[in-house]
């Protein structure tokens, strides 16, 4: 199942609140504000390596572009909207908003 | 004709906001097509449903109660998230409406399982 | 694969109506079928065609009506929510139409995804 | 004292638009003087009168009307912000208008206090 | 300055951004989701406990009622709306949205 | 005419909400009426002036740079709060925009001083 995460983890808790539910191996992508998640050297970049040892992690180029993050956590996958769709295509999906 | 494992996640507290309200009538409105519904309180959805609550003075319409008239239209699958309670400094007692309470790694499971997941 | 989309946010408070148009114009560019853009909540603003935005923005009620054209999205917005927010057959866009939340349940169950953009 | 209120989220979506009604009801109770509700961003979903919430809800487009009506408050509702969100003249509630961010700023200025309510 | 919050605790990073302004002694009021900052026993009452010892908190009563919030943290004051306008007569408003 | 001491408080991450974005709109005609104004970036505030910032993959208006060109319309009070700023790995070089950088107290102090303070 394909987790989508929409927020920054600077201003809303969803982050830390879906990441008790992902099950080991199912891919989480960040879009939207959410990307600021994979920026490196954040508050959040302990966290996030942490997922990504259970988790593939993937993040959106046009929103990261849109936002400068432009250092991004090791291991992080960017993809575009068509990579978008192949995760949907892959996967059954979850959107935490 | 399939039938759909569907889930709704309740993420709000009530009145704040309108999405828990408008999850509930969107839930209302699925339980008529004979799906394989759940609901699952994560977060501040679990506010939703406390005890004693009484909208009177904001002006707005109460709705707690109509959680619990769910198993009418025979969605029967109600569960909370623990931690989300314990949390919350609240407890099985504080909620207007029977429910299971389920730990996080149940939960997750719970998900993986579902054809449809909407978030409120 | 056939997808359905559930809209839930207002054009250019959020930006999940820009992100739903992006995901659905990659889907179809990809040989897949959109089925249709269910607006819930202030999504349902999505479908008002007064809207006016400036000559050098993009114009959101407009590229729906455009996907419904040209790739047969059907673009509905639910009625509770549409009467709440004023939305109403007089202002809807062409293209579009104000339908019941059973709708959104046919989608959810003839489709093989439902993806909701939102907040 | 004089208030003004700026309102930036939409009716029924979101408790401020309420909050701000009662809010502004007990400022006049008490006798001081509300001049102006500013609508901004989606608060100017506020002052559509096609606005047709369930019998037994609440009308908040109504509600701003009758709070302009009986005690001579001003409802407005930025011209940007409204073109977005296909607010306009024509659907603009009795006692509304519609006016630029210069007016907010009058209201800034000439109140004792300025009160946002939203999100 | 009266401080106004809106959010729930558990939602938003709200609070915490918040207080790292106030300055002692102004008063600070929780209103629609935020009332629920000042329930007793939650994760926030330890929090809330130490910005009571600088600040005086009320509560909008009611919001506290309308979510069924009957026990409060100790020393907290509850308004209903007159009172909030008797506040905001007080002092200079800063509403945190 | 009274001159009052307007703070405007951005508050929210550019693109994902209008906020930034409208709220940078009201800043602009408000600095045409000669009033004391004051623009603090805090929380997510401050990625509203990350350099490097291509918007066009997504489909809307970047506004970063508009943020530089206050100072043409007198706006000359643009400041950060440092613990936002570090807290998201940033620093003054990563910023579009020159401004001042200030702690959580000068801020503080600073809000307490405004007849009128706007969250955007």
């Amino acid at each position: 199942m394909l987790h989508t995460i929409n927020k920054s983890p600077f201003e809303s808790n969803i982050l830390e609140t879906c990441i008790r539910f992902v099950q080991p191996g199912d891919p989480i992508l960040f879009i939207e504000n959410g990307v600021y998640a994979v920026q490196a050297h954040s508050r959040f970049a302990p966290m996030l390596e942490g997922i990504r040892e259970k988790n593939p992690v993937y993040a959106l180029q046009p929103d990261l572009s849109a936002r400068g993050v432009t250092s991004l956590i090791d291991g992080v996958k960017t993809v575009d909207y068509e990579g978008f769709v192949d995760l949907v295509e892959k996967h059954k999906v979850n959107n935490w908003l | 004709m399939d039938v759909k494992k569907i889930l709704h996640v309740m993420r709000h507290a009530p009145h704040g906001t309108v999405y828990t309200y408008e999850g509930l009538e969107m839930i209302l409105m699925m339980a008529a097509y004979e799906q394989d519904l759940t609901v699952v309180f994560i977060g501040d959805g679990v506010y939703a449903l406390k005890k004693e609550q009484d909208t009177t003075d904001i002006g707005v319409k109460g709705y707690a109660r109509t959680f619990a008239a769910l198993g009418d239209y025979d969605v029967e699958k109600l569960y909370v998230d623990r931690i989300s309670l314990e949390e919350r400094g609240l407890t099985e007692e504080d909620l207007e409406v029977g429910v299971e309470i389920l730990d996080s790694e149940t939960i997750g499971r719970l998900m993986k399982e579902q054809d449809v997941v909407i978030h409120h | 694969m056939k997808i359905g989309i559930l809209l839930k946010q207002g054009p250019y408070n959020h930006q999940a109506s820009d992100t739903a148009y992006k995901f659905a114009e990659a889907a179809i560019r990809k040989g897949h079928t959109v089925d249709a853009v269910f607006l819930y909540n202030d999504g349902v603003i999505n479908a008002t065609k007064l809207m006016d935005p400036p000559q050098d923005d993009r114009h959101i009620a407009e590229r729906w009506s455009d996907l419904n054209r040209e790739h047969g999205v059907e673009i509905l917005a639910c009625i509770a929510a549409s009467k709440r927010r004023g939305i109403n057959e007089d202002v809807m866009i062409k293209g579009g139409a104000i339908t019941g939340l059973g709708t959104l349940t046919d989608i959810a169950i003839r489709n093989d995804r439902l993806i909701t953009f939102g907040d």
